[in-house]
């Protein structure tokens, strides 16, 4: 057998054992945070959890909602 | 076995330095922010994900072949920031300000904050082991300007160090302005100011709309060239949308191509973030600063909504000059918000566009002064 | 003092002069402008200052709106 | 003092010369065309900002490190035309030309107008103080195809140092399209012929409007490599729309992706236009040929039609030949036009499309000849 | 004269090379199976077509100064890819992966697939004229890997010269997907265990998904940094679409940007099919190969999940291992179709959903392993 | 007539001639082309000819779609 191919083997060796050894972990770490998080933070009834993010958003973003809602207003008392 | 040796040792756990592991959280905690506390999630959370991508061991995603090292050259030209601005011009409504033109000086006054915090950063170097140059102060006190681009823009040009710290700060400040800024605006106002009602604002044509960014580009240009790619840039997203024949133009630079580009820039702005450049005693320096510049600036905005109502017949609420530092709209409606409180009829929103946008021409103003007059 | 400190003083002076300068200018152009418009070209009721955009438009946008239209006859005709 | 001193020298009214001066007011002219008189204002208003963007003195918003700099690469590399080519040419539908494909001789007889235009920019070099080469012939001949994306193509590649003065010389006239083609066409014309009722055009199926681009690509690589980045980069939009798989990309190329590029185009086009390059007596040469050149065109497509009347037993309305030009869909819209002062009843835009979309491939191929001729 | 034969030698037909008229056919072959068979469509139209235009004799589109030599930079660079993989990221819900994490391993199996035709392609050396070196392997095993951005990601990292090939197969096979898994899927498994049905997927809660992305790109920090570009720029994606807060920045990401992006990745892809590149040997052994790695991924998926149905008390359907490969999401599809053979009332797509994305993962981790191992 | 002009002139003839020889060209293989199409695939009587691609398109496209779908699915289980 060539070195090529021996290290071609070493490679799926290494390779397939990182492969499962990761994706065995992400299990376990998956599990563990699944379990913390129905624990410790269990999804409220309802839309509960969203952020206010209308409130205190960005500047960019925001600016369309904002002035439109300010034009809205200005224009409806005009 | 050898394999398992290298891997082992090209794994992050074998590499990671303490400073590296440090800037993840960092990197953790500004999504958390982003997330959790709608910090403003638009630029933190790429931030927030360019500081992990790029304190990687190892993968080098910051460094030369990484994506991030490319697309930082969109900062590092200046394009990206422009390009913003862009968009932001082309979001941006004059009407109010038209409608009510001296709420511009509130935007005008509200600048002393950024003055204020460079003299304060020069100021911080009797601190032994700080050591900030004028270009340094120059663009840490930008971040009183309140304007994220902006700020991004002069610190690319005058400070490219500290480009991540004053990013950070900059935005997660404007996120903060529903915090920092009621208590000084209570302080400095009587429950009399708070309740004072505004005149309707008069309705505001097209063509003077049209007009505006044109007459603003044109007395940048005369008066302070320096600051004409940030005005320039500004003006021509806002021409775009007040003359209405380059619909599609427009929509376009204020979406897709201001999205693509908030993307790039946040992750561009998030390599900055590194150990080294972070870490540092500095980095302190630049949080107090720019707390300290928010808090100045609201409150020279505030003073001179009451100057003005000594000498003006038309009422100003002083609460709206807080606005003109800009962090638009978010400070607009901090103004509205505690108007409110005092007088339940009393809806300062509109008034207060006019002094928040103002405060975004002032932040310009500032930057084309200071890049014109630090060499 | 520090050669750096004054030489921040004077930054701060000449900046905020400047921007105090080009506000207050910006104030008075625009309020001149504002007086020009409305004397000269006032606004004219309903939609009438609408540039008739979709007469003489660029090539580039209006070939949609122009193939759909004449798409629309020509099927229309079949 | 020295700061004040310093600042009254950065000033744009201190540092301005009488080009730039003019070149801003030409940049404003532009502004007021595009959004006053409705002028190509997707091309024109970013060209007269960015002339005004360049012509800030100071600044040098288009010199190394300035935006429109870095802008005008993707124009010196010809990526942005070719894009624009693209989404054009996912934006057009050849079924009417399909439907009668001897209108194409339409479309090639109105390339007389480039050529014309080349012949006489060669002759005015007869007039002392004009010197055009014959690259710049060219590229000022291109005028006459009435397509933007095409004429900057060439214009790049030839004659960069007129670039902005040809790109704005081709979208004024074809914005002057209803100006400049109506009495041309009603000179060249008898009433009896502007009344001749056309036949109604097949129905095209899908399958030739699959086939077709990759017809005409694969005419262009056998007769013409040179046509092909033009022509392939728009045959490739025309497949994408056609052939119906790939309808996101298709909708991107001809809305967001072409809309970024037409605003960095614009913008890069308009940096060209400076003082030492536009404000030339070659400037007024170029603009006299580019109006030539259109009239030439449109008489060229008339002339041809009613020769073609002569040995066609179906009766063409010579009207549609103007269309041969391109300036899609204008020229189509005004032979329309035209046509319904005579005839009330006769509605020739579908068949007006048919030699439109053949003159962006006829000038396509003309600029391929020119391109592969002049070195 | 000189003019005619000077043109005559200019055209297509003169110049044309018989491996670049065979290239051209392969371009055309590729359209038709984008268009008219449905094969991956949006890759393969632009790789068609750009195959066709980077062999036109003359033109140069793909030599220095023609757009598909800029276009290429994205490639070389790693940009489009992981922008691209940045656009899946945020269209991928890993809600079913999260509700049955074991069918991860499912994923994992599957990438027995990218070492067994490595191996493969190390074996063909033994046959004169064939000659792959270790990098050329790993880039020909990673088709198996079935994901677009990665294989292209990969090789154009580790052998750039077969990236045509490397991606062309990638697509293709991907799009035989509904032809080449279910023999092998129906071979590995008895009718009983295709009837098997699986117990509902419990909810996944929003918390777990924003936290999920930041767990994997943990993970991959931790244990392997070389797979944090493409991992990370993933879970980039996915955080945008999940947090909820960056929504116009996920529907960018997801639409527009991946849109313009594809455009461009699919033409530089189609530059690197040249006739030197392609027309070799090697590239029967990468089809091959690349078969024969979508084959051995499948049936090691199935295997698995039988497998698991050994030691595992919740039932596993078999087919859903074959979905293991990626190819999202017509893997999934097939082992509901095959499912629904068996049992009309058993629908297996979500549960198929879950090993379908771990098959990305696992990918993109194979691919850290070989740019990480492979110097 | 100086050089300059002679070689415009020939450049005139050149191109107007291969505009006209190409342009020619493309009538005739447009008629052959449509001919042969209508002909030996003629468009089948609605819309039959679209190619199903809601089933094996892309699999970056149609991600939405079939996740869409799935999402539905797995909703309305729940
Ligand atoms: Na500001
Ligand atoms: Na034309
Ligand atoms: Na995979």
């Amino acid at each position: 057998m060539t070195e090529l191919m021996s290290s071609g083997i070493e490679l799926m060796f290494a390779g397939m054992g990182i492969v499962f050894l990761f994706l065995t972990m992400l299990v376990f770490v998956i599990n563990m945070m699944s379990g913390l998080i129905l624990r410790y933070f269990p999804e409220e009834p309802a839309l509960s959890m969203s952020v206010p993010v209308a409130v205190n958003s960005s500047s960019d973003t925001s600016y369309i909602a904002a002035i439109t809602a300010a034009v809205h207003q200005y224009r409806s008392t005009h | 076995m050898e394999n398992l040796i290298s891997l082992w040792q090209s794994t992050g756990i074998y590499n990671f330095t303490a400073g590296q592991a440090f800037m993840m959280l960092i990197g953790f905690l500004l999504l958390f922010l982003a997330i959790k506390k709608g910090f403003e999630p638009l630029l933190l959370l790429p931030i927030g994900f360019g500081a992990i991508l790029s304190n990687i061991p190892v993968a080098g995603i910051s460094e030369e072949g990484g994506i991030l090292y490319f697309l930082y050259y969109g900062i590092k030209l200046g394009i990206f920031p422009l390009l913003i601005f862009m968009g932001v011009g082309a979001m941006t409504d004059f009407g109010p300000m038209l409608a009510n033109p001296k709420t511009l000086l509130l935007g005008a006054a509200a600048q002393v904050g950024i003055f204020a915090s460079l003299i304060g950063a020069l100021a911080l170097n009797v601190i032994p082991g700080l050591e900030f140059t004028l270009k340094d102060a120059a663009a840490i006190g930008i971040i009183g300007g309140a304007d994220g681009p902006t700020a991004i823009y002069v610190a690319s040009k005058l400070a490219p160090d500290l480009l991540g710290a004053i990013a950070v700060a900059a935005y997660s400040y404007m996120a903060l302005v529903p915090l920092i800024q009621p208590p000084i605006m209570r302080a400095l106002t009587t429950e009399a100011e708070r309740k004072i009602e505004m005149q309707q604002l008069r309705h505001v044509s097209k063509t003077e709309k049209i007009i505006f960014p044109l007459t603003l580009l044109l007395l940048s240009i005369l008066l302070l060239p320096s600051a004409t790619p940030l005005v320039g840039m500004f003006a021509f997203g806002n021409l775009m949308n007040a003359c209405g024949v380059v619909e599609r133009l427009s929509q376009t630079a204020q979406n897709e191509l201001i999205n693509i580009v908030t993307i790039f820039l946040g992750l561009a702005v998030g390599s900055k973030l590194s150990a080294e450049a972070f870490l540092q005693f500095k980095t302190l320096g630049i949080l107090a600063l720019g707390a300290i510049a928010f808090a100045i600036g609201t409150a020279s905005g505030v003073m001179m909504a009451k100057l003005m109502n000594r000498f003006s017949d038309t009422p100003i609420n002083p609460l709206i000059g807080a606005a003109g530092v800009s962090a638009v709209p978010m400070a607009a409606r901090v103004a509205n918000k505690i108007g409110l409180e005092s007088n339940p009829h009393n809806f300062l929103l509109m008034h207060a566009m006019g002094p928040n946008v103002a405060g975004v021409i002032g932040s310009a103003v500032a930057a084309g002064v200071l890049l014109s007059l630090i060499k």
